[in-house]
């Protein structure tokens, strides 16, 4: 029996509620004109308390999840979000904190921030660190922006473009356009390392900086960053490392020694905060010496063991407010927790298994018959698998092999990211994932393969044993259907 | 080894597999000299138990009274539902639902949330959310800014009356694409001040909060009939629970605002320290593929059954890269959940009731405390649940000394607004009690004196 | 694909563990002498925190729960367990309380508990309440354990036997015999009323008491319930009653009102705390006028606004501590934030709510054409169906549509309870669910019907769609497997 | 209407199906002199926020402070997954697995937890859970009559080291049956006096406990090997936790105990003012007929594959009624659920190493509060996580004294042991740091001095 998918108006009544949420009203206000009062009640359902727990408690069952199944996204690091950490940010003493309760009121709040830009600060080698930005793309666009704060304070004003590997994550060009600037693309060379020539040839007087991660989208260490970080630094250009794979190298090399002058961390993916189905994250940035006085505000600083916020007050030349308050600062207070957890020892120790899952699924894969992109690398935190003998000869695509693999109770990996090469998996297993559920991944992936010779259909008319078959996404964006609507 | 579950053992089988005869080795590609070994300001690993032991004594550390602070955060009851079914690890733990068939509840989640948004603002439409209410009204600027065809400047009107931080924040962010934000200046009201506006070139969008930063109830309908006789954008800065009591944004004036953005903090989040929140995003039918942000759409499967998928990603950066509407990725979708939760829970007339009360003891506490001598209104038209008292000192020395008596009284507005050094912004959510707004009354009245 | 039923065990594997729970240890201890020492340690799982997460989310998923589904299982009350009872118990004030705390710093949660026995007064009409019962069964060991000290308090010891209707749960008359007592079983009527004339005939100087539910497991309210009190008390009994049904005169009747002696209530039945999958419930005892010198301790007394415990000094007859400490605090705490909710206005609406859901339901099942136990009685807040006919002419049974029903989504009702009605389903709604969800119940039980006839092995191999199929109870009791041991 | 679906017109709708006029009419077989209407006693109803106010303030009022309190129920770390996970509305909302194919869940893990208890204490098999440790030791002391046939004998013999409070519950459930306690009396080195064995006759069953009362650790080998020469049960009453580290029940003496029972509260259970916990109850294989209580079992579905269900049940009231071994019916199994988790994240080795942190930490206070004149151990054998000091005064009054400093410093034994007025039993759990026995010892160095 299918479950079926009413929504939560479906299930409503007129004048049906959750009573005991109803508190005693204090009457229309008197003060409160009638023409700025609303007239017709507003749309939302009407359901009592029951029929809310069990509507989402079965929905949320519709769900995969890290808690649930093997989640190997590429480039989204899901690995275990530890309870202990929820449990910290849960504190009642933190969730009742009002954000503009006065300093002398928010000594223990402020010191775990502290503590947070510390720790950090020593992760990537930077100077300085600002905990505002509320997700990776916010790190980025405010990164970015001191780039622009810095040559504009230089004097240096025709600096107009960002240079990307074409493998980055739409999430930098799209940054870099939002700051104002130009994007330059540069490609890769056959081993997926950025191409130098190319780079050198498009670095000029006009180059803002470059942004880059590394290791790189492809699931390989650049190994040329320090020829490439002088080439763009010659050119007079900063440069941009998004952090989002941070997780490959955490506790092994740090960002600063590859030459990077800011960079953000998602800590919804290095510092094992939940994802949320979708946020929130957060995105620190952190910055070396000539970005420092740029950072945004609020930071947090310390005399004689008192805390205080630093506003722009302490920091005139600081990009500014970039939140209403301080970001995610429940995200950051689980991210302590987990980093507190882990200690030294365990930060060395990320990047290690990360890398160790990694490599061993892709040498099962490749000895299982499997192509990797970049089969003379090293896999680094992830890898890269391409599917185009598959999709040519068999008629089945990465995507029919991703949806066949949720029938097998796994997450499918990224799929057709980096969009450079073709019928893409991006696979990062991360570090908390144990031998066995690899294992039990590439007997998944084999059992797959082994369907797809004798039986394409099964993939092709996958998912099968799902909450819904598979959707039609172009039905969706033809036929716009985004509000309820009773009908 | 804390969340990693390899044995030596395994670690011997892998390598064995992989063809390396260490870990290390497996980082043979990376140049010696980027290699590190020292992380010295990194403290050792603790346990579970240490930590939390640290992290209660600094969460016990802050606790520091009954808040009557306001000003873009506020203290609501939460049913208790919201939060056991938010935090349940299916919905925590999942990843954005790019595999949309493994990923329908947080789908149809966020589609009934577009739905009630829609209904709550007035609008046709909803994004999925943008991270705050602040960071929310940049990316609205920038939205009207790319929609509005017909105006050709980039100037966009703001009033003063707008939350600061709202205002820092949104041009901050939007200021690098060459958005101009001029300031209307607040009236001795406190109101916008509508004479100023004559005075206005041609503009984009035009922004206005109701109930503004002092919690009075601007004239929506006179600005927002304004934009639209000069060709400009309605931009709604609102507090969403307000709007269970007040006129929508979909309603102002003859034509309605044509984008509505805020905070969705007052529906089912904790105040956290200001975050994690979310910022919702509303608009017309016709502006929808200007939105930046995730967008959910139904459809069906290949049974013909419905089903929920993220759809007009065409808008978004992952696939459209820097022509996109917006950097925008991971968003709040957590919050978006228990906001969700919350609003079925409590339904319109559960919302209003709440709005309805805390107008209620706004109206007590601000009567409560005018009562004393030398304490004044500073403002006298219609509020919904802040209001600006004037004190006859200083007041960020008065909310130091109430912390003694476990009060937090509001924000001084001096910091903000040059010239309001004695002026106090306060709040009472329906949550406050008659016995604690009597002990504030009465903790201001020996502060005063003393 | 099935999700399988490997063991935490098969999990494991020798070496790893969630190390973030291994707290530094104090080494050996010099102190205890080595014969003292564990020699080998005991065979725990040794899983990582992720592998457990993961484990007990999916085990979790294999049950039917409230919050899941419509649990319509009669005498078992599964009404919704309201959320903020549920967190108001969880506040780290009670859940950090040592139970020998001090008086002094145990104000709060004394308080809770003599509020909480003064409600439970006024809604059974008792003189006293005590609230250290454990569930039901311990809350009916005790009633009757004052019945006996009573008894032998006046010297009256040759009453050695408990009356109990045939009907009766099963605690009954096994709690008799714990307290010592023979037990004499009691007929019922055709309309399902006890038979007073076997009762007249079967008390005597022998008769302690007699113990009953009103309304009965049969789903009807005893009419003559007052004659039957007369009955007893005449020949010297008392009245014991079975509060497990109480929902349904939850202020409609009082007990005492019917001439009861005594009673248990079952918190976790009629004032909604959560089951648990079996557990904690509490059953607290109420008594009249007689019985008072005998509740157990603790209890809680107050004066001048101090709260403080009675133990033995007070209440030097007290039948004794049943308990290590006071009960099931914590459910006692969940009882009262329901019963604040509701508050006097919801107490009377419990029992009306609930009988208008089960009449509604019957007659609906009636005019589907399903067989009522009891067609010229009103339903009380539950009621019984047979399947005889079906099983009789189809040759499916009333074990084969509960089995049915949960490929429905919907739990089974009680099955095959009370034992004297045959192929029987005990039904109770309760009155939280929906006229929607009561529909739907309807629906999918003609629906079961039509298959009965058009493909009675649909039902006879039931359930198809769950985490398994039908289980062989008799394998299980014929080779105990009880334990896991690595095979 | 709190909790309560229905709207007027599903009523009408509902009424008219029934083919009645009111609700009232419902209970038109309720003769009508039943019938309340009042029911003054209770309050009139308050929302959730509200009765979230009232029981907040009554759970802050009751913050009393560091506890060094043990005697049957500890302060320790819970790790967070527990509690998570074993509030999720699958568990907490389910009933007894009655239905076993919709019950798999609750299932799996009962029998999970069977084997985990029976691996903790030697024994072969555990049942599903009793109500609390005190509960269980009268369960298994009949359990005991009925299954030792060798002794005619209805005499229990009972060391006075057993928890008063178990002593007292055991005896109040068994003595109906008939069953005689007889105890055992402690000697003046803390524990179990031996000699006075000597002059006992014929008995069905011995109770010892381990750690004892005092947190002394009894001689169990020669108490089992007494038991075992003539023909008698030994039941071992022991803390589970400390399985870990001490001899297991199943390998005491030269037979290991018959019949063992507990309290699983320091197994992931807090302390919550006592409940609810859980008792367990584990046994050798040729007793598990005369176990009350639940029992899961293994078995498989009519495809083959495993499955778990209720088994044995004629053991058990509902099919057994009179006859069967106990009434016990709902027991404790939300509470299985957390224990279960809680062990499976601790492991073998995670609760030697809390259990050695006991040791050593109740060593550190020990040590700190016998450096204060007058204050002295008062028994000398090896303990676990408790010990008994003799104080030079009233015990209950330095108690109270302790509060001021919020110290909760332990349990005056003048109550329970005559005699020992001026005596107080101190527990440290590994919660404990430095620095809060530090504070407890110059809490009650200035007790003391006053
Ligand atoms: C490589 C890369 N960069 C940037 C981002 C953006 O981070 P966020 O989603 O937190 O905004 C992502 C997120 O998927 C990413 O994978
Ligand atoms: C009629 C009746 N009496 C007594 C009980 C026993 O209550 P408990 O399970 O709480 O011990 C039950 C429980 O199902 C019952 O239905």
């Amino acid at each position: 029996m299918k479950k079926n998918a009413a929504t939560i108006f479906e299930l409503g009544k007129t004048g049906r509620g959750a009573m005991a949420q109803r508190v005693p009203s204090g009457g229309t206000p008197a003060n409160i004109p009638e023409s700025q009062l609303r007239k017709v009640q507003p749309a939302l359902p009407e359901v009592s308390e029951l029929q809310v727990v069990r509507h989402y408690t079965n929905l949320s069952a519709k769900n995969f999840s890290i808690d649930n199944q093997f989640y190997p996204l590429g480039s989204c690091t899901m690995k275990y979000n530890p309870r202990g950490a929820h449990g910290a940010a849960s504190l009642p003493g933190f969730l009742g904190r009002h954000p503009l309760a006065p300093e002398a009121v928010s000594q223990g709040f402020l010191a775990c921030l502290y503590d947070l830009q510390e720790i950090l600060k020593d992760v990537t080698g930077m100077q300085g660190v600002s905990l505002t930005p509320m997700a990776g793309a916010q790190g980025e666009f405010i990164g970015v922006a001191m780039i622009r704060a810095y040559h504009e304070a230089r004097g240096d004003l025709e600096r107009n473009e960002i240079l990307v590997p074409n493998a980055a994550h739409g999430t930098n060009p799209a940054t870099a356009v939002m700051c104002g600037y130009k994007v330059a693309e540069v490609g890769l060379d056959a081993s997926g390392d950025v191409d130098t020539e190319a780079l050198k040839a498009a670095v000029g007087p006009q180059t803002a900086g470059l942004m880059m991660t590394n290791p790189s989208t492809c699931g390989v260490f650049e190994r040329r960053i320090r020829e490439i970080s002088g080439v763009v630094h010659d050119a007079g250009g900063l440069l941009y490392y998004d952090g989002a794979n941070l997780n490959a190298i955490l506790g092994k090399v740090k960002p600063s020694d590859m030459g990077f002058d800011v960079l953000h961390m998602n800590l919804h993916k290095t510092f094992a905060t939940p994802h949320g189905g979708g946020g929130p994250g957060a995105g620190p940035v952190g910055v070396g010496e000539r970005l420092l006085p740029y950072l945004p505000v609020p930071m947090v600083g310390e005399r004689d063991g008192v805390y205080r916020w630093m506003t722009e007050k302490d920091l005139p030349q600081s990009i500014g407010r970039l939140s209403c308050f301080m970001g995610n600062a429940g995200i950051l207070l689980r991210a302590l927790a987990y980093a507190l957890m882990l200690g030294r020892e365990g930060m060395h120790r990320v990047g290690e298994y990360a890398t160790l899952n990694a490599n061993y699924l892709a040498s099962r894969l490749e000895k299982a018959g499997f192509e990797l992109a970049y089969p003379d690398r090293r896999a680094t935190h992830e890898f890269v698998l391409t599917f185009s003998k598959q999709a040519k000869s068999m008629g089945v695509t990465a995507m029919d092999f991703a949806k066949r693999l949720l029938d097998y109770g796994i997450h499918a990996p990224t799929t057709y990211f980096p969009m450079l090469i073709a019928e893409c998996f991006l696979i990062e297993p991360t570090e908390t994932e144990t031998l066995e559920e690899l294992d039990a991944f590439v007997s998944a992936l084999a059992a797959i393969q082994r369907e797809a010779q004798s039986d394409p259909e099964r993939l092709l008319s996958a998912p099968h044993d799902l909450p819904v078959r598979r959707l039609d996404d172009v039905k969706a964006a033809r036929e716009l259907d985004l509000v309820w609507r009773a009908r | 080894m804390p969340f990693i579950p390899h044995t030596p053992d395994d670690v011997q089988v892998m390598l064995a597999e992989i063809g390396a005869e260490s870990i290390e080795d497996l980082f043979d590609e990376i140049p010696g000299e980027l290699r590190v070994n020292e992380l010295d300001g990194v403290p050792e690993g603790v346990s579970e138990m240490e930590m939390l032991g640290l992290m209660s004594a600094r969460a016990a550390a802050d606790v520091a009274g009954v808040c009557f602070i306001g000003a873009g955060c506020y203290d609501h009851h939460i049913p208790a539902a919201v939060w056991d079914l938010t935090a349940r690890g299916e919905f925590m733990t999942a990843y954005t639902p790019y595999q949309a068939e493994a990923s329908q509840g947080t789908l149809q989640l966020i589609y009934e949330y577009q739905s009630m948004m829609a209904a709550l603002t007035g609008m046709d439409v909803s994004n999925a959310s943008v991270y705050d209410g602040a960071s929310g009204l940049g990316e609205a600027a920038l939205m009207a800014m790319r929609a509005n065809k017909k105006i050709k400047s980039r100037t966009i009107l703001i009033a003063e009356t707008v939350h600061p931080f709202y205002r820092e924040t949104a041009q901050n962010i939007a200021r690098h694409q060459g958005v101009e934000f001029k300031t209307i200046p607040v009236a001795a009201n406190g109101l916008v001040d509508m004479s100023a506006l004559d005075e206005v070139g041609e503009v984009t969008a035009v922004v206005v909060q109701q109930p503004n930063f002092f919690g009075l109830l601007e004239d929506v309908d006179a600005m927002t009939d304004w934009a639209g006789e000069r060709g400009a954008f309605l931009i709604a800065v609102v507090n969403p629970l307000s709007l269970a009591l007040l006129k929508p944004p979909g309603s102002w004036g003859s034509e309605g605002a044509d984008i509505v953005c805020g905070d969705g903090q007052p529906l089912g989040i904790p105040m956290a320290s200001g975050g994690p929140s979310f910022g919702f995003l509303c608009c017309r039918d016709k502006l929808v593929r200007q939105m930046p942000g995730r967008i959910i759409g139904r459809t069906e499967d290949l049974e013909g059954q419905p089903g929920f998928t993220l759809t007009l990603q065409a808008r978004e950066q992952h696939i459209r890269r820097g022509k996109a509407t917006s950097n925008i990725c991971t968003n709040q979708g957590l919050l978006v959940t228990a906001a969700t939760i919350h609003m079925s829970l409590m339904g319109a007339c559960g919302l209003k009731q709440v709005a309805e009360r805390c107008v209620a003891q706004t109206h007590k506490l601000v009567t409560a405390l005018v009562s004393i001598p030398g304490v004044e209104e500073r403002f006298c038209g219609p509020f919904f649940h802040e209001r600006v008292l004037n004190l006859p000192r200083n007041s960020e020395t008065v909310v130091s000394m109430l912390l003694e008596h476990g009060i937090l009284g509001g924000l001084p507005l001096g910091e903000h607004y040059p010239g309001m050094e004695d002026a106090l912004l306060v709040c009472a959510t329906e949550k406050r009690t008659a016995g604690e707004i009597e002990h504030y009354r009465s903790a201001l009245q020996m502060c005063l004196e003393s």
